[in-house]
């Protein structure tokens, strides 16, 4: 048999290649146009344009993979494929969501430019190297063989090395560059060495074959697989900062700057856990008690840690650890409920639940970019009391931001959190849910000081403070009004979900 | 037009609020007098459109009326639906809402100075979700309301309070959700739990809480569970001895209006949502619990007045004096007798009417001598007759002279906790020495003796405004004491089932 | 020893070499411990990402112990020459990060590293 | 008649609801207020009288005004009952009340809150009536409640003058009578759950056979309420405080009508106390200690007021000494001839301090009798009428009592008719001390300052005709020596008192009667002598008896120390224990809640410190937890 890349293996990967080529133009116009608002202009433009492309492409093939389609029963992936990535309905749902939440994040840092500085020159690179994030995003969900994977969270995370060491001037930026590179290459590192003992325990690297071999409980005696099999989960632990493997967030979040911080805190960790839902079937049952311990751990750290911050931007890496911590949750149960009725309710809550943190964190720290610009201040506490007053958008969008992250009712936060709850009582862990639900009170309390600088506090100047670009203003809004549509009908999101399984 | 009244009488406070935040009006930081007539407009047509409860829910009458329910949502196979409607428990509780806000919008104008705008916002908020929670049918729409009537205290104590106000509402706040976030797991454990209705045979998900009441047969040990979760939830808020230290904080740093809001309608959530989850939906673990519950309730109404008559500062008595006043509820509601249960919903009425004007007195007088301390005062009956004379009128109220509401709200839980147990209902009468020892030595300290203090001798006495705001609640006085078969009769046939649920898992 | 307990892989019939996959195993083991030290203790920047290198190639070593073991079968051997071509895009970038870091602190010791913190 | 029975009580509450308003308008119209008031006593008097005569033929009157509680099956009407007992007090209350009411009018002449005086005298009454009145136990307690709350207000009347101690005074009342209330409620609650009714006609018929116990518990109960309202031993401290409030105050209420509303309580359930001897036998002895303990007090008091008052606590010990003993009809015939002339006497007594320009202590008066004849001529006969002097009103009554106390003969009745007597003859005694200080000796005031004279006529008006109704009284109950069956009170009330069943024991016969008549009267006349003259020169002689006796002397002036007892072991641990309960609460419970909110906080300070930007740290929490992470795996899988 000859390997070729047959025309429905480029349908299939076609929201990933929306963003590639969209990368490759942006890099050669860069280099022929002369730098200049107009150059300037396109190539934003021209990224903005692919990621709505994948967008598209994404949506149509989730139209086209529902079972009302009319056209013929799901099409056979090419043989170049088949053995290497997904093709189902909560994978393309994944990609979407990465497309997204890099659009939003891209708009936002419109607002981010500013003329005098230095990296100023480097705009079309930035724009490159933003696209590639959700390619290796998109590879790293859909892979069903380990060296995809592999691929996949590099390209991934280089480019985000980068981004983060972006403003190259400040030290803040390259030390949070420098720490994500060296710790993210040495979480790299394990990945390698566990797929390197998976292959040598089972001979080969597909993911879903590991799951038959170690769905049976670990193979006794003691194999390899089994031990890289752990190994690799640490791996993804520590993409998506979950409590003992979390040390790295706090830092970069608050070094790097603002929009690549909100792309960072929901694209990787949406990216890890949708491998880790691939991977789910790799869940040996013994591992159980050491998720529910990891999850308990990131409830308290994230929540406790972001009690003492005054740094909002610290805060919301913090309060991410926590939303990793109740993910997990979600995830468990997801892979204990694994032979239950409604299996699907725990993947549903999951794909919910990180969609609706993707877009109330990019929210919050949209918000941040869009005056960081005015008043570098905002970003602690200080700084940001008596916004309420001086402008009263951003402020309304912020607060409407925390409560979502609060999970109080009129926003989509609180169907989230009810679905994670729904997941984990149906999953019959009732002890676990009760200290999750009473570690999420923990963290109303940083969420409302952030209210209390709002809106009770008065700041030291009072002259109105209007954000830097309105394209930016237009998304937060939109972020906004969806957080509180979703929040009243929920309707429109879940029914998205309705027949998503495993 | 018969169902809507409900939908209109929860959204007419929330498009008022819309109304006052975006009117066009330039109002100067203290806002402009229109903008105040708008809100008290919007308030008073509130209460009048709460009037046909009134007359729709008469004596005797049963079951829900005025029911509004109309599909909100679906998450896969549960379909839940808005549903609002009123019953005997909830019928006297909403009339209660409205004429509070009434009161409050029309008092607040005197001590409310800064950020206007906001303030009546959050007002009328929280008039809509005060009301929402007393007419939601659906459990949804009911934590949906829960939530929403908790924001705008915060905002309320947190902007126009006292120098410990953050203190004061976070901590309100916070031990406000932690016990409502137990409540809403139990909520979804009710929800994803299958209900066997008689429609169809296979058993279906539903949110809705008529059908819960009705139709829910759980295991006993789950009961227990769930009874627990309600319960802590509304203990909280009652709030009960235990759980109580939020509420003298939340009273002491809150504006007046906050705390005629605070005492007067959201203390009664706690009681509230007693009897219509705790009781009806788990009988067997209501029977199990129900003397520990009597024992905490009679606690609280000794512990309230011991702390009432050890306090130096005026608001911070009358807060402890409502945590004596809503122990006996507890204590009648769990009695699980007619006696009890009406007693403890008139009791509600009565300490609804009651306490507010008490925190409005208080009030009154903080605005004019501006200190809360029970030393500073003496002697004012003789330059301030007419606050005299109401300030003993609401105590006399209160500490429940027979004639007026509190004595039959009392009597009543006295009889139905003798009937369930003689000893306890016993020492619960003791509570009516304490209640009379520490409400009358402050009337002593405060409006008798000579005049010490060179200040009290040119108090201006009430303006005409501020006798208006109080007259409702002294003619509710007089009312409910003389003529309680109006309100008793309203809610006796409701109670009546509950009562019946409950002693039928004996 | 307690490796002598786990439990040997099929031997193949024919080794190249003669050196059983174990032996290899372990030493790729103890390459990798080396690395993850190394990445610990040392104060030079330099040396720390000369460690991460040292865990991917431990990483290659194992891919390819298994590799001969499944008579050479090519998808671990594919498996290294892409973990080498990341490692030098690495190699790459975290070049460029630390001169950047050099520019502005004009040192490479890692202790200096710790503007953010709390 | 029956529609009328309303009018009693409304028309008073009509009366203080204007006088309310007059007060709120202040202005002239103020002083028309006493003449609204008393018309309207006058009004509910005539009434009460017509109703009286129109039980003539029997049977009571009985009206339901509208249903008041209905919840279960406690219904509760606001309904009242006129049957001879309620009648015979009703009659006593607006009678008296109404003269009270005319002597306020002068008394009050020249106070600007005289209109809120009069709407508070008026509330009085109305509650006075409801209590009187009243068909069903709750409706009764109302009246007695609001009796208390009325005397709260009147007692606290001048709460500014004396630095605030007439509210003092006002709370300590309302709040003791407070404590018997708890009393009586818990009584009715006890009824309520045995009988399912607490209609008094339905309690008389469905409580015939009651278990010993708990006749005894109920009745125990409702006669702690009694003692709260009717000031007996445990809860009687308030009752001399209580003179604070102005002089017809005191008279209105601790002579003639409030006190007595205990003893009404007891006749009117009388069935239930008969049933238990055990609790027939507490109420006699608590009677009788009170009457000797208060009279003995009486007798080393300085203030005018005071001693009254003690002599007010000692005659109601007699009343229910009677009550005790089953002669209700005694109890109820006492109740009115006290109620004329001890208001006579604190009426007079009001005169003389209206007189004396606020003077109230007797060692500072003398030889008044030459300023004020009338006064002094009317207290002479109340004085007679209290010291028991043979053929006054106050003689029959009381020796009707003591003779129906030792009728029994058992060994108990001639303990209690032995103390009953002794305070008999104390009482003579310190009447006669007060009229000779007060009225004979030397003028003991400076003249200059102080011109003693007659009150005007609107005071002495109605003390004139208290007098005549106290001298004469007596005639409602004669004993069967003096007149065949002249003892109406004891047949009129018969039909509505359960009688005590005879054979207790074997009773002493008629011929014992009249020698104990005459012993009495014996009593009564050297006690009257002795005070006379001892005291009649002035105060120079007691002061030696009293230095002589000193221990003796200083207990009784000391008031046997009861109030500081109270507060030493009652109100001061109370205070003490709710300071107690607010640190507790403070410290524990909040501390409790703020430590867990600390806790919270402590941890995010070690996860902050934790962070503390070594990239090698990180690496190292990586690698350790990594390495954590498979030990615990390899030893999950080995085991």
């Amino acid at each position: 048999m000859h390997f070729s890349f047959t025309s429905t293996d480029f349908y299939v990967l076609l929201p990933l290649l929306f963003p590639v080529f969209g990368a490759i133009l942006v890099l050669c116009l860069d280099l022929l146009l002369k730098p200049g608002k107009g150059a300037r202009t396109l190539v934003h433009g021209l990224s903005l344009l692919s990621l709505l492309g994948g967008i598209l492409a994404g949506v149509q093939q989730y139209l086209y993979l529902q079972p009302s389609h009319p056209l013929p029963p799901k099409i056979a992936l090419g043989p170049l494929l088949e053995p290497v990535f997904h093709f189902q309905p909560w994978t393309v749902l994944g990609s979407i969501l990465l497309l997204f939440l890099t659009l939003i994040s891209l708009l936002l840092s419109g607002a981010w430019w500013k003329e005098g500085d230095e990296e100023f020159r480097a705009y079309g690179e930035f724009h490159v190297l933003t696209l590639f994030f959700p390619v290796g995003a998109g590879l790293l969900l859909g892979a069903k063989n380990l060296m995809l994977a592999f691929i996949g969270l590099e390209i991934l995370s280089i480019s985000l090395y980068v981004l983060v060491a972006f403003r190259r001037s400040r030290t803040k930026s390259v030390e949070a560059g420098l720490k994500y590179f060296l710790l993210g290459a040495f979480g790299a590192a394990f990945f390698v060495y566990g797929s390197a003992l998976i292959y040598a325990g089972q001979g080969n690297l597909d993911l879903p074959a590991m799951g038959t071999i170690l769905q049976e409980g670990l193979p006794q005696p003691f194999g390899y697989a089994a031990l890289g099999g752990a190994i690799l989960f640490i791996a993804l632990f520590f993409k998506a900062s979950i409590a003992p493997f979390h040390m790295w967030t706090p830092d970069v979040y608050e070094g790097a700057p603002t929009p690549i911080t909100a792309l960072m805190s929901t694209g990787t960790k949406a990216a890890a856990f949708f491998l880790l839902i691939s991977a789910a079937r790799l869940f040996p049952h013994e591992l159980v008690p050491v998720f529910t311990f990891l999850a308990i751990l990131s409830i308290l750290v994230g929540n406790a840690g972001a009690l003492v911050q005054t740094n909002l931007k610290r805060l919301l890496a913090y309060s991410g650890i926590a939303h990793a911590g109740y993910l997990l949750v979600a995830y468990q149960a997801m892979a204990v409920g694994q032979g239950q009725t409604d299996a699907g309710i725990a993947l549903r809550a999951l794909l919910f639940y990180l969609a609706v943190y993707g877009i109330t964190n990019l929210a919050a720290l949209g918000v941040l970019s869009w005056i960081e610009r005015k008043d570098p201040e905002i970003v602690t506490l200080e700084g940001l009391k008596g916004l309420g007053r001086r402008n009263p958008i951003a402020a309304a969008i912020l607060a409407i931001a925390a409560l979502s992250l609060a999970g109080i009712p009129p926003t989509a936060g609180f169907w989230a959190k009810y679905q994670i709850f729904a997941a984990s009582i149906q999953a019959g862990q009732i002890p676990l849910a009760i200290f999750a639900i009473l570690g999420s009170v923990i963290g109303l309390y940083y969420y409302l000081k952030i209210l209390v600088a709002l809106y009770f506090k008065e700041g030291t100047s009072s002259e109105t403070l209007s954000g830097n670009g309105l394209a930016t203003g237009l998304t937060l809004s939109f972020c906004a009004s969806a957080i509180l549509l979703v929040g009243i009908l929920p309707d429109l999101f879940l029914n998205v979900l309705v027949n998503v399984r495993l | 037009m018969d169902s809507s009244l409900s939908l209109i009488l929860t959204f007419l406070p929330l498009l008022g609020a819309l109304l006052v935040l975006f009117a066009p009006l330039r109002g100067s930081d203290e806002g402009s007098p229109v903008l105040w007539r708008l809100a008290q407009a919007i308030g008073l047509v509130t209460f009048l459109a709460s009037l046909p409860l009134w007359t729709g829910y008469g004596p005797g009458t049963e079951g829900v009326k005025f029911l509004f329910s109309v599909p909100w949502f679906h998450i896969q196979t549960l379909q839940v639906h808005f549903a609002l409607g009123v019953d005997g428990l909830s019928v006297l509780l909403v009339l209660l809402t409205t004429l509070i806000s009434v009161i409050v919008l029309f008092s607040a104008p005197s001590h409310i100075k800064k950020r206007a705008r906001e303030f009546l916002f959050w007002l009328l908020v929280m008039e809509c979700g005060m009301i929402g929670v007393f007419l939601a049918l659906d459990f949804f729409t009911f934590y949906l309301f829960w939530e929403v009537m908790l924001i705008p205290l915060y905002f309320l104590i947190g902007i126009w309070g006292g120098k410990r106000r953050l203190y004061a509402t976070l901590k309100f706040f916070i031990y406000t959700v932690a016990g409502s976030v137990l409540m809403l797991l139990a909520i979804i454990f009710l929800v994803r739990t299958p209900l066997a209705l008689p429609g169809n045979e296979v058993p279906v998900l539903t949110s809705s809480i008529l059908d819960h009441l009705k139709y829910l047969h759980l295991p006993v040990t789950t009961q227990y569970y769930l009874f627990l979760a309600f319960a802590i939830a509304f203990l909280i808020k009652v709030p009960t001895v235990p759980f109580h230290t939020w509420l003298p904080d939340a009273h002491v740093e809150a504006p007046t209006s906050g705390s005629v809001i605070l005492a007067g309608v959201l203390l009664k959530m706690g009681t509230y949502g007693l009897i219509r989850f705790c009781l009806p939906l788990f009988p067997k673990a209501t029977l199990f619990f129900a003397p520990w519950l009597m024992v905490i309730g009679v606690i609280g109404l000794l512990y309230g007045a011991f702390l009432a008559w050890a306090q130096s500062d005026l608001k911070k008595l009358v807060a402890y004096s409502s945590i004596s006043h809503l122990g006996p509820i507890v204590l009648g509601t769990f009695a699980l007798n007619a006696y009890g249960l009406e007693g403890s919903v008139i009791q509600m009425i009565s300490h609804g009417v009651a306490t507010p004007a008490l925190f409005l007195l208080v009030g009154m007088i903080y605005e004019r001598r501006h200190t809360r301390e029970i030393a500073a005062f003496g002697g004012i009956a003789k330059t301030m007759p007419i606050f005299a004379f109401f300030l003993v009128l609401t105590t006399f109220a209160s500490v429940g002279l027979p004639g007026l509401s509190g004595f039959i709200g009392e009597f009543l839980i006295f009889v139905g906790a003798f009937k369930a147990w003689p000893l306890l209902g016993a020492i619960a009468t003791a509570g009516v020495i304490f209640g009379a020892v520490y409400m009358l030595s402050m009337v002593r300290r405060v409006l008798f003796g000579p005049v010490k203090h060179e200040e009290n001798k040119l108090l201006k006495d009430l303006g005409l405004r501020e006798v208006l705001v109080l007259a409702p609640l002294v003619i509710l006085f007089l009312w409910i004491g003389l003529f309680p078969g109006q309100f008793t009769s309203r809610t006796s046939k409701t109670l009546a089932q509950i009562q019946a649920k409950v002693l039928e898992a004996r | 020893m307690i490796l002598s307990s786990l439990p040997s892989l099929p031997q193949a019939t024919t080794l190249i070499g003669g050196v059983p996959t174990d032996h290899i195993m372990i030493l790729s083991a103890v390459l990798f411990g080396l690395g993850v030290l190394g990445f610990l203790i040392r104060r030079d920047l330099i040396v720390v990402f000369m460690s991460i290198e040292l865990m991917l190639n431990a990483g290659n070593l194992a891919f390819l112990a298994a590799a001969r073991e499944r008579f050479l079968d090519p998808e671990g051997q594919v498996y290294t020459i892409f973990v080498i071509t990341i490692a030098a895009v690495e190699a790459a970038v975290g070049l460029a990060l630390l001169i950047a870091f050099f520019r502005l602190k004009s040192t490479l010791d890692v202790e200096t590293a710790t503007e953010l913190e709390g | 008649m029956n529609d009328l029975l309303f009018l009693i009580p409304i028309l008073p509450l009509c009366g203080a609801i204007l006088c309310g308003i007059l007060h709120a308008k202040g202005g002239t119209t103020k002083s028309l207020s006493g003449y609204i008031a008393s018309a309207a006593v006058l009004g509910s008097f005539a009434v009460s009288l017509g109703g009286f005569f129109a039980l003539g033929h029997g049977e009571a009157l009985h009206q339901v005004v509208y249903q008041w509680i209905a919840t279960g099956d406690l219904k509760v009407s606001f309904g009242l009952f006129f049957d001879n007992l309620s009648g015979f007090m009703a009659l006593v209350v607006t009678g008296v009340g109404f003269l009270i009411h005319v002597y306020s009018i002068g008394y009050m002449a020249h106070d600007e809150g005289k209109a809120k005086f009069f709407a508070y005298l008026n509330l009085f009454i109305f509650s006075m009536s409801l209590l009187v009145l009243g068909e069903s136990l709750p409706l009764l307690f109302v009246g007695w409640e609001g009796v208390g709350a009325m005397s709260y207000l009147l007692i606290g009347f001048w709460y500014d003058r004396e630095g605030g101690w007439p509210a003092v005074a006002g709370q300590k009342a309302f709040i003791t009578n407070r404590v018997g209330d708890m009393g009586f409620l818990i009584g009715m609650l006890l009824l309520f759950h045995h009988f399912g009714t607490l209609d008094i006609a339905a309690l008389k018929t469905s409580s015939i056979a009651l278990p010993a116990g708990l006749a005894t518990l109920i009745s125990i109960l409702l006669f702690v309420g009694a003692t709260g309202k009717s000031a007996q031993i445990p809860l009687f401290v308030w009752l001399p405080d209580a003179m604070a409030g102005p002089t017809p105050v005191s008279a209105l209420i601790h002579a003639a009508t409030m006190v007595t509303a205990g003893v009404y309580m007891l006749c009117r359930m009388s069935f239930l106390f008969v049933q238990s001897p055990t609790a027939m036998m507490v109420v006699a002895t608590v009677g009788a200690l009170t009457a000797f303990f208060a009279a003995s007090i009486a007798m080393a008091q300085r203030d005018i007021k005071k001693v009254l008052a003690y002599s007010t606590v000692s005659q109601l010990g007699y009343m229910f000494l009677a009550c005790g003993m089953g002669a209700w009809s005694a109890a109820i015939f006492h109740v009115g001839t006290h109620a004329f002339f001890k208001a006579l006497l604190f009426l007079g007594a009001g005169s003389v301090i209206h007189g004396m320009h606020e003077e109230q202590d007797i060692l500072k008066m003398g030889g008044l009798r030459k300023y004020m004849k009338i006064t002094y001529v009317t207290f002479l006969i109340g004085g007679l009428c209290l010291a028991g002097f043979p053929l006054t009103s106050g003689f029959f009554s009381k020796d009707e009592i003591l003779w129906e106390t030792v009728k029994g003969g058992g060994q108990i009745h001639f303990i209690l008719w032995g103390i009953g007597a002794l305070t008999a003859l104390m009482t003579a005694f310190y009447t006669f001390r007060l009229v000779g200080l007060t009225f004979f000796g030397k003028e003991r005031f400076d003249p200059a300052e102080v011109h003693p004279h007659e009150s005007p006529k609107l005071m002495t008006f109605p003390l004139m005709v208290l007098a005549a109704l106290a001298l004469f009284g007596g005639i409602m109950g004669l004993p069967d020596l003096i007149v065949k069956d002249g003892n109406w009170i004891h047949h009129f009330l018969s039909s509505s008192v359960t009688p005590l069943e005879e054979g207790m024991g074997h009773g002493l016969g008629h011929n014992y009667e009249l020698m104990f008549l005459l012993l009495s009267s014996l009593i009564a006349i050297v006690g009257i002598t002795a005070g006379f003259l001892l005291y009649a020169r002035g105060p120079s002689f007691g002061q030696k008896i009293a230095k002589m006796a000193h221990p003796i002397y200083v207990l009784l002036a000391g008031k046997w120390f009861i109030d500081q007892i109270y507060q030493a072991f009652v109100l001061t641990p109370l205070f003490l224990l709710s300071k107690l309960a607010a640190l507790f609460d403070l410290l524990v419970i909040d501390g409790l809640v703020n430590m867990i909110g600390g806790l919270a906080f402590s941890l995010g300070r070690i996860v902050r410190k934790l962070q503390d930007g070594h990239l090698q740290t990180y690496a190292l929490w990586m690698a350790g937890s990594t390495t954590a992470l498979i030990a615990w795996l390899v030893f999950q899988l080995w085991s």
